[in-house]
């Protein structure tokens, strides 16, 4: 795992893009880890089906929020159906590395509640639980 | 599946069998109610377990805890397989009567109110027995029984109206007494349309007989490891996954929590919600080895083998029958697992296997956890042979000559 | 008693630790908090039970179900001699979890009534935390804390005000998170005074000290197996033989009762009252042995190494303070128990984990399942590094290496 | 143990001695092994601190039935205290051959009801509990 921890990584664990929140966000969502108590919250700002803006907001290690951040990238200008339809592999292309399955939780977070904000918002549901 | 194995090889198998008693006999176990005998894949799992990685599991980020959690979860999935359950529906527990508590306490105290009737057997263990009388006084709730004739065969005629007004109905796969199957596929449905919740204790029923929860239609079964080539220690409950969803935690601890403030605390997710502390981790691996080794054997074959051993015992023991053997139980090997419980002339069942014991063979003497059907029966005591996949004829007929020394003794 | 071991040579006993990792490297176990690891001894005594006696308990009269019931009794014994109680005030538990929950349902639910108070502390795990949130919804009780302070040390100055009402105090013995030794000989006295309950949870306490629980004067004493050498899925709840007498059943089934008649059931004396449905057999006599192996070391000793550890690892760890180290708790190893929590910089805990376990290095990180502790203190996660007897200097070593490490992949 | 049903055991076992009951016990005691169900009474005529007359009564196993009818002869004559200290070795000596631990029980099932039944006697309780 010495090896995950490349400069990329770090510089997005330490300067994480599009931290914080957006003033009036669509589609929202917020998840922990159980095992860990890692948080991360994303909030969007949607318009005609399309995240036009993004943010994400927690505490954690560096696997996650790393991820995190470089998610909010992937998915700034797609579809929610796109997000809502992403598998782990976003994840793991992002990283570039394996990781062991513990920590692929931590790194699989962020997706996690991405997803939910974007299944939230096309279902019509309310956009926190 | 690879049903071409000899019993002779299987308890080959099984280290302790190939061991002779402190007189020098030939180990005849003839007890697999009480316990079943492990093989050695399964002593050898926990040995690696313990040799390899030993870890607390689902939080340590380091290689033998992840290994442990894998292994720990994997097995729930094979687990989760054998009895065609999705393993969120799969708790681990101690043994059966833990997990029929577990189910007496959460879901009993939230559903069962005053007026309310708990349906169950003549036929149960205590462990599928006196947790719905404890459930009953706490909640005002009355038990109602189904009757058993004098063989021990459930008497259904009465059955709609027994389950009028019924909110749960608790009753064995199979009776460890007398071995009768239960007919669930005439009770079940029956439950089914009374709008009773369906509670199976399968302690004698999963080691012996194919199961399936979504084709028996249960909400709850519940049984042991150790009855099932399994270590001591481990046991599971599965249950509906809806059902498991709306009912409130047992146990409160570690591992069953999602986030714990001073004040609240919100719980984990299925099936963790019910697993509070640290697991019996290397026993319930050791539980996966013993599943894969009946897998292996194919459940059907078990059953066949059971069967045919049954009819054998019933023939081989047959002529004993005019020296005073009382054999009890429909003596039917297509309505029976492989259980046999008699009584031999005035020799009391303690006497019985205490003589046994001598030439090495080990059957069980006593209530067997059912004092009320002994009561009923009005049987003070009965011995016990029951049969697995280890036996052969050669155990009944050391059975049959262990009975003819009993004679000799007590000058029958 | 016979201090005369080195750490390497008890290390030898412990077959897990002469594993290397997958990456070729020395296990450096460090997360004996979360689980030990288990001597060949305790390995061995499981292979012997599994293969030369293993019959289910109390109602075998046959040779080997002879064995197991002597051995199994015989191991309750020694587990009460170890902490200086009578073998029928030990009950076997699956482990400390369930030890604090069955006091929750039977004492606590008979005896905690509205506005009653629970008294805790602001250290606890979720196992002595959450099953006394869930008593306090179900009778009305209300749940206060002893506040501890920023180095985790219990603020002991309003006690007497904060017992006041007490029906019940649940206290660790240690902390799990910090290694800090709960001053049992200041607040036992004074809940005494107030005429509290006292259950003491001893998941930390009996692997690292000595434990007399008269000396205590504790009414009960929770732990666990699988801290303390012994096998997963065992654990025990000692309990003032009074009060056991006094409290109803928890779980029912076979083993626990006297007489079974359909309608009404009277239970079974000390201590099976309380061990519904088979024992974790081979796991309690599994126990035992461990428990002779701590016996054999003496306790003493075990203390005064994990003291020694502690001291060189404050000592060795010192240098890294000035590049960002943060050790929490007393520092002072009189206080503190062999457990080392910290934060390096901003290497998150896990991520530091991670990195010590390419070097075979195994810590915990997270919130170590006591989530409002890690709340309060402003800990998003800490990593912990806590000892046993078979850790030496060179396992200290290995950690401080393992920092320097991380300090150069994150570049600090 | 099948050297333990000797002929006498068989006798005891099959013709007990002293069996049934008293029409006024002064004293008696009544308990089950909840191993396996076995129970045993005995019931006391006492006149002067002494037991005059027993009977005891109940079902189960050889051993637990041949040793209570043993014990009954051993008893008659004695004083209650005598009875109250009596320690296994009085059934051992009966049976006269060692037992397991397990049938142990059963040989001693008597001797735990007459002791029961004596101490009662002795401390004025209730003569059933
Ligand atoms: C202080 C403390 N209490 C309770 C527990 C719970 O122990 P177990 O998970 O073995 O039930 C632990 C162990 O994690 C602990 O450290
Ligand atoms: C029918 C039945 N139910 C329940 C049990 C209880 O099983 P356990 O003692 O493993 O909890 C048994 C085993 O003795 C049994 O035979």
């Amino acid at each position: 795992m010495d090896d995950f921890y490349r400069d990329f990584i770090l510089d997005h664990y330490r300067n994480p893009r599009n931290f914080g929140h957006l003033d009036h966000p669509e589609a929202s969502a917020e998840d922990l880890n159980p095992l860990c108590g890692d948080t991360i919250r994303m909030e969007f700002e949607v318009d005609g089906g399309v995240v036009r803006d993004v943010r994400f907001s927690g505490k954690g290690c560096a696997i996650s929020q790393a991820s995190a951040s470089m998610l909010t990238e992937t998915i700034k200008g797609m579809r929610l159906e796109e997000i809502a339809k992403l598998s782990k592999d976003v994840v793991l292309e992002n990283v570039g590395i394996g990781i062991s399955p513990t920590r692929l939780k931590c790194a699989t977070l962020g997706l996690r509640v991405a997803k939910s904000a974007a299944i939230g918002e096309i279902a019509g549901w309310p956009d926190e639980e | 599946m690879i049903a071409v194995r000899t019993p002779e090889a299987i308890a080959a198998d099984f280290p302790i069998l190939g061991k002779p008693t402190s007189r020098g006999k030939r180990l005849v176990y003839l007890d697999s109610a009480a316990t079943s005998q492990k093989p050695q894949a399964v002593i050898d799992t926990l040995v690696t377990y313990y040799s390899e990685y030993n870890a607390n599991i689902h939080r340590g980020v380091y290689e033998i805890a992840e290994r442990a959690t894998e292994t720990f979860e994997a097995a729930r999935v094979t687990l989760a397989r054998f009895i065609n359950a999705d393993h969120r529906e799969v708790i681990w527990t101690r043994n059966a009567t833990e997990a029929i508590n577990l189910v007496g306490y959460s879901w009993g105290l939230q559903n069962v109110k005053p007026g309310d009737v708990i349906l169950t057997s003549q036929l149960e263990h205590h462990s599928n027995l006196v947790p719905w009388q404890l459930l009953a006084e706490k909640t005002g709730a009355t038990l109602r029984f189904i009757p058993a004739d004098d063989r021990g065969v459930l008497q259904l005629d009465q059955l709609d109206r027994l389950l009028d007004g019924a909110k749960l109905l608790a009753i064995s796969h199979v009776s460890n007494t007398l071995g009768t199957i239960t007919p669930l596929d005439r009770i079940v449905p029956a439950a089914r349309r009374a709008g009773a919740t369906i509670l199976v204790d399968g302690a004698q029923g999963i080691p012996h007989l194919p199961v399936d929860v979504k084709a028996l239609d249960v909400d709850f079964y519940a049984f042991s490891g150790h009855k099932m080539l399994g270590p001591t220690g481990i046991g599971a409950l599965y249950g509906k996954r809806a059902l498991l969803e709306a009912m409130p935690p047992f146990l409160a601890g570690g591992d069953m929590i999602r986030k714990v403030e001073y004040e609240h605390t919100t719980f984990n997710e299925l099936p963790w919600k019910f697993e509070a502390g640290t697991s019996n981790i290397a026993d319930a691996i050791g539980l996966a080895t013993a599943v894969d080794y009946l897998t292996a054997l194919g459940m059907d074959w078990v059953r066949a083998h059971e069967r045919e051993l049954l009819a054998y015992a019933l023939e081989r023991l047959a002529p004993l029958e005019s020296r005073g053997l009382a054999i009890y139980g429909p003596k039917d090997p297509a309505l029976v697992s492989g259980v046999l419980s008699f009584n031999f002339a005035d020799v009391h069942a303690h006497d019985l296997a205490s003589i046994l014991d001598t030439d090495g063979i080990c059957v069980r003497a006593g209530h067997h956890c059912t004092m009320p059907l002994m009561e009923k029966m009005g049987w003070p005591a009965t011995a016990r042979a029951s049969f697995y996949i280890y036996n052969s004829k050669a155990d009944i007929d050391a059975l049959a000559e262990g009975i003819e020394k009993a004679a000799r003794v007590f000058k029958i």
